[in-house]
């Protein structure tokens, strides 16, 4: 397990006061390392870039470098709680590290506020009072995706995903808000490079149109031999295909595919606004839905730093449920499950310039909870 | 035949258009050490090894002790009593000459599937053990590598672990080789008594050794039999002088 | 089920095994020559698939970035060959299979560390773009034809170089008696550095080829590693005629089971669990081919006797 | 007493002192990380038995050190969830008694093992490293799509296993648990390394014809090396989920074999005592160079290249010089 320290230093400030013993100290398991890094960089440089400009000096924040392994995970998470002792834990990319790490982080007294994964058993039976979600639950944008079908008046649509829990989430929650046929469904591997089987498939079913969840490089080989494929059926997809990290990769084989996001660089508020422009000044490239997740978990934080010492719970948990923050989302709530409760948009992937990016063309659904809230018992 | 410890009947073997073994029947008595020699390639290290199980003959099979062991793995025909050496050192080199003989002892014994006790403190296989490395003259090696040994002394080795498995007959391919006139004399003299023990089987390229050993001798030439017989028989045989002297040797 | 699906599946498994075998052909290679196990082969994969995206965004040309990617994964090759790999050719499996796997991390990281960690931009050249209409009416990527005719031709090509040309009479040689071609003059270390060069640059070529239509990121190589693996096991360590037929084989046995697998147990199971038994059981066929064929031919199929 | 027996001595208490330092002075994941080291050296030391004394060269160890963790997951995971494990022919109910789930543990990866080491071992050399790699993949693939058991997600257990007498939870007495497991192992396999078995099959490693000769088979031998082999290694992935509370196929990766792997050539193949400085020097190595740079793997892995280049032997090669033949 890399045991990183990044500087935690969100400011010079912070070596000086030395009053620690007042303040909130966060330990950051995340992948910077391997595939998937760009991820959990984009998480950490959004987290960052929202506790530099708010400019504390009792926050501190940890970083270490998961590599994608649950078990490296596991460990990080023992050494910040034994070791640092952190107060509050974030950072995890993937749902099946969140699964290792958030029920024994929360069991032991900490909170966790998931700046990405939503896995279901989270939101439903196996919720707790210390997990904060503040990026969707795993289900969200495939419901709004469906949802989207519906009023896009597609019939029947082929969908396709990894044969793994997240990839079954996405099909189970996208057949959740869809209305239509289905005209093929297909779980493909872990990890696959090629589709060329897929598409033909999806060639001669007789399908309307294409939802797929191929997240990371899956989704760029999909993409890419899709648009070369002849097969011009409109492709609907989660914004994690087309997130700012990776359309430059699929290049104009995304032009006019539309994606559904909570976020989007043209959300038009003004946290949002300078959120993008003081991001792009800091680290030179636009930022991503991950680098928005990112910044908003800390500006939660941050939030409930203002209003309750972290050191009394239940104050410093009811600060986290009121979410009193600037969301670059615009409106953010907290349901009963502690997920949040927010628009999700469709997007549509366009260029601008040479970059390639998205911009919002509707809502998809509007205040959307997730559909596991009721199994919730806190 | 009743007295015949191994027999061959027939063996044939082939690569691709090469005959190398044909149709080759020969016995070995009790009592006696029968020697194998011919010319390089005539194919006595083929016979040795579908005689000693790494080779499957094409036709043909092998007997030994009564029974037809044509089938049967190298590892089984070891346990029915053939003691084979080898005529490249063929040893666990890192392994003591103490490790090597013991582990000949302890294949023979059986009982390989014991994980607790301590092998190299076992009585009754370091019994074994150093009786036939007392035989075989290498008693004060005990604890040398057997990679550590030089030439012959690893001759010697191989003769003492194929002692160990108290043998019903010895295959030795080449004993001598390498061997110094002294090593050669010492171990001429140790076959010789050896061969009451059990009887040999003796490929070796040493006529000296050959010619006093030997109570019968065969002469493979070309993967065939050309002639069996006593040491006068072989050494008067006009098929034999011919293949070993050319046309003039025949004259 | 129609015949016109399958059969655009078949080319589909003909160009997947085709690629494989531009992989497989240098390792089965360098297999057979030096005796030489390379979990590396995959970072030479990576190099070139890097190398080519990086020509392509500085000059906008496809066969400028091909040509990049032979030039810098057989130079990446003749790197590590000089500087690890010729100090391994004496050591046993173990130790290859471990100095290579660390040349796997430090070739991985290195790669992110100069690139960063998202993943890079190359497309398929513009007159490659589309489809061609088949006989019978089959529409198909015209970049994936290319792909099976490159394939082939390079194929050829080895071949013609094995059978025909002084190299490959060495490389045969050498195949069959190390010591002989080094007594009969030849310069043994400048022999291998070439063959692995060789092999190195086919599998650069082969990233740079497939990285046009998929992800060009740190670790694509190593999947297609362990798939060039199996082939050349399949095929015959050493063998590049096994090479070629073993590629094929797990090209078409993949894609035609990720198709027919869910329909077949469809037809005795209900669709989603069809579907999810058809799926895993897909993903483990190529393994279970390659257990199969070794358990019967424990040398695979071309494999010395 | 020889070079040998005083490097292992020092390296079984070093590994006992750091953590009881560390529990004295309140750094509990010193121990967790220590705990790790502890767990795999037995997992190194399950596949040096097939190794370093039977030469078998597997690249799918992560397999028995999966199965040992999914035994122990799946077993829990019926416990926790009050839920028979099956029903049919009889009644079968998880647990989470570590006293129950070592042996199960051992015993189905030692079956596993028997299995794979009976088809793998018909084959040899390169033939058998990659066999072992395409079973490694097979069930790699396997639990990724194996959703009653969270598939790629894996299966989380909140709390550890019980063992009586003790709380597990506490990194110290967990710690404990594992140290003593270890030198139970190590007896063990140190026993089993001079004995009968021992001896043969150390032969068939240096000369197959030898053993041949002397009467034996060697794909019996190797079968069973492989076998207890396969089984240590499910103990310590079962010790290993224990750890982490949560399994997942990344343990059945053919990077963890990789790893284990690394852990015997480290400390030294065939020793009985290297994968045990192995575990530890790379637990030490992970812990140093991981704050070094984001891109510690480098180092890791020219590290990694110049012992298998120029210290061959491993830390035991380094500092205790050749094997003493036998004492």
């Amino acid at each position: 397990m890399g045991l990183h320290k990044f500087a935690l230093a969100a400011s010079a400030a912070l070596f000086a006061a030395g009053a620690q013993a007042e303040g909130l100290k966060v330990g950051m398991i995340t992948t910077l390392s391997g595939g998937g890094a760009g991820l959990g960089i984009d998480v950490r440089d959004g987290f960052m870039l929202a506790v530099e400009q708010s400019g504390r000096s009792d926050l501190e924040v940890v970083i270490e470098d998961d590599q994608r392994k649950p078990d490296v995970a596991v460990q990080l998470a023992d050494k910040m709680i034994q070791s640092e002792k952190v107060d509050v834990l974030t950072g995890i990319i993937w749902s099946n590290l969140a699964m290792a790490v958030v029920p024994a982080s929360v069991a032991q007294g900490k909170f966790y506020l998931s700046p990405n994964a939503g896995p279901s058993p989270l939101a439903g039976k196996g919720c707790h009072e210390n997990y904060f979600n503040v990026a969707w639950q795993n289900d969200n944008l495939h419901e709004a995706a469906g949802a989207y079908a519906n009023s896009a008046d597609l019939k029947n649509s082929f969908i396709l995903a990894p044969n793994y829990p997240a990839g079954k989430d996405a099909l189970t929650g996208y057949k959740r808000f869809y209305e239509g046929e289905l005209a093929g469904e297909i779980y493909t591997k872990l990890g696959q490079t090629d589709y060329a089987s897929e598409i033909a498939q999806i060639r001669a079913s007789g399908a309307d149109s294409v939802y797929f969840f191929l997240p990371g490089g899956m989704g760029i080989s999909f993409l890419k031999q899709y648009a070369d494929s002849g097969v011009d059926l409109p492709v609907v997809g989660p914004a994690f295909s087309f997130d700012q990290g990776i359309l430059q990769a699929v290049g104009a084989a995304a032009l006019g595919v539309k994606n559904t996001s909570q976020w989007s660089k043209d959300i038009d508020n003004a946290t949002n606004t300078a959120f993008v422009e003081s991001f792009e000044a800091k680290y030179g490239r636009l930022p991503s839905l991950y680098a928005s997740q990112g910044f908003d978990t800390a500006n939660l934080l941050i939030s409930a730093m203002g209003k309750a010492d972290v050191a009394d719970q239940d104050a410093f948990r009811s600060a986290l449920q009121a979410a009193e923050f600037d969301s670059t989302r615009g409106d953010f709530a907290f349901g009963p499950n502690n997920h949040p409760i927010q628009d999700i948009y469709v997007r549509e992937v366009v260029q601008e310039g040479d970059v390639f990016t998205n911009k919002i063309v509707s809502v998809g659904l509007k205040n959307h909870s997730d559909a596991y809230a009721a199994d919730c018992k806190m | 035949m009743i007295d015949s410890i191994l027999e061959t009947r027939g063996l044939t073997k082939r690569f691709g258009g090469l005959v190398a073994s044909k149709a080759i029947s020969l016995d070995l008595r009790q009592g006696e050490i029968h020697a194998l020699i011919g010319p390089n390639g005539a194919g006595k290290s083929t016979l040795i090894k579908q005689i000693a199980g790494g080779l499957q003959p094409d036709e043909g099979s092998v007997h030994f002790d009564g029974k037809d062991v044509s089938k049967l793995s190298t590892a089984a025909r070891a346990r029915l009593g053939m003691g084979r050496t080898f005529q490249i050192s063929s040893l666990a080199m890192e392994y003591t000459v103490l490790q090597n003989v013991v582990l000949g002892a302890l294949g023979h014994r059986g009982n390989v599937f014991w994980f607790f006790n301590n092998v190299m403190k076992d009585a009754e296989l370091l019994e074994t053990a150093d009786a036939a490395l007392t035989k075989v003259g290498l008693e004060d090696f005990r604890n040398f590598r057997a990679s550590d040994l030089s030439h012959g002394q690893r001759r010697q080795l191989e003769v003492a672990v194929a002692l160990t498995l108290d043998p019903k007959a010895f295959l030795m391919d080449e004993p001598m080789a390498g061997l110094g006139a002294e090593g050669s004399q010492q171990l001429i003299g140790f076959l010789d008594t050896l061969r009451h023990q059990a009887p040999i089987l003796l490929i070796e390229h040493d006529m000296d050794a050959v010619f006093s050993l030997a109570d019968r001798v065969s002469v493979l030439v070309y993967g065939e039999i050309i002639a069996t017989g006593t040491v006068d028989d072989i050494r008067t045989n006009s098929d034999v002088r011919n293949a070993y002297l050319g046309e003039e040797g025949a004259a | 089920m129609s015949w016109i699906l399958l059969i655009e599946q078949t080319l589909n498994g003909l160009q997947f095994g085709v690629m494989l075998f531009l992989m497989a052909a240098g390792l089965t290679l360098i297999f057979g020559v030096m005796g030489l196990i390379n979990l590396a082969h995959g970072s030479l994969y990576m190099v070139g698939a890097f190398a080519a995206a990086a020509v392509a965004a500085a000059t906008g040309s496809f066969v400028l970035a091909l040509v990049a990617s032979l030039v810098a994964a057989a130079f990446a090759g003749v790197l590590i060959e000089v500087l690890v790999i010729r100090r391994l050719y004496d050591r046993d499996h173990l130790d290859q299979v471990l100095a290579t796997f660390a040349l796997i991390l430090i070739f991985s990281e290195g790669t992110r560390w100069a690139f960063g960690s998202f993943p890079l931009f190359l497309d398929r050249p513009e007159y490659l773009a589309g489809t061609v209409t088949l006989p019978f009416g089959i529409e198909y990527s015209k970049y994936r034809l290319s792909l099976i005719g490159i394939g082939l031709l390079v194929a050829a090509g080895l071949f013609w170089m094995i059978m025909r040309t002084r190299i490959g009479i060495r490389i045969r040689a050498g195949e069959n008696d190390r010591e002989m071609i080094g007594a009969l003059g030849v310069d043994i270390s400048l022999l291998y550095t070439l063959i692995f060069a060789l092999g190195a640059a086919l599998a650069g070529f082969a990233g740079a080829l497939i990285g046009a239509i998929q992800s060009v990121q740190v670790g694509m190589g190593e999947p297609v590693l362990i798939l060039a693996f199996v082939v050349i096991v399949i095929g015959g360590i050493g063998s590049i005629k096994g090479a070629l037929i073993g590629a094929v084989l797990v090209g078409l046995t993949d894609t035609l089971g990720r198709f027919l697998l869910p329909q077949i147990f469809g037809l005795v199971m209900t669709p989603s669990a069809a579907t999810s038994v058809g799926s895993s059981l897909a993903s483990m066929s190529i393994y279970i081919l390659m257990a199969g064929v070794l358990l019967v031919r424990p040398k695979g199929l071309f494999g010395g006797a | 007493m020889t070079k040998e027996t005083l490097l292992n001595a020092v390296l079984l208490c070093l590994l006992l002192a750091v953590p009881l330092i560390a529990w004295v002075s309140d750094e509990p994941f010193i121990i967790t990380l220590t705990t790790r080291a502890v767990i795999f050296a037995i997992a190194g030391i399950g596949l040096n038995f097939a190794l370093g004394f039977g030469g078998l060269v597997s690249l799918g160890h992560a397999v028995f050190f999966g199965i040992g963790g999914y035994v122990m997951g799946i077993l829990a995971y019926h416990a926790q969830t009050y839920t028979p494990l099956m029903e049919w022919p009889f009644a079968v109910e998880g647990t989470k008694s570590m006293l129950i789930v070592w042996p199960v543990a051992v015993v189905v990866s030692g079956l596993a093992a028997l299995a794979i080491g009976a088809l793998s071992l018909r084959t040899t050399g390169v033939y058998f490293i990659m066999i072992t790699l395409a079973f490694g993949q097979m069930l790699y693939y396997f639990t990724i799509s194996w959703s009653t058991y969270g598939g790629e997600d894996g299966l989380s257990i909140y709390v550890r296993n019980t063992f009586p007498g003790l709380n597990t939870m506490d990194p110290i007495q967990f710690f404990a648990i594992c140290y003593v497991l270890l030198l139970i192992v190590l007896i063990g396999v140190h026993c089993a390394a001079r004995s009968s078995f021992g001896l043969m099959l150390r032969a068939a490693k240096q000369n197959e014809e030898r053993v041949q000769a002397v009467g034996q088979g060697p794909y019996r031998l190797y079968l069973i090396a492989f076998t207890i082999s396969g089984a240590i290694t499910g103990l310590a992935g079962a010790l290993f989920a224990d750890l982490n509370r949560f399994v997942s196929p990344t343990m059945l990766s053919w990077h963890t074999s990789g790893e284990i792997m690394v852990f015997v050539i480290l400390g030294g193949v065939g020793r009985v005592f290297g994968p045990v400085a192995g575990a530890a020097l790379f637990i030490l190595l992970e812990h140093s160079l991981g704050g070094l740079s984001e891109y510690w793997h480098i180092y890791l892995g020219a590290i990694l290249l110049g012992v298998v280049l120029f210290a061959r032997g491993g830390l035991y090669g380094l500092l205790a010089g050749r094997e003493v033949a036998h004492d």
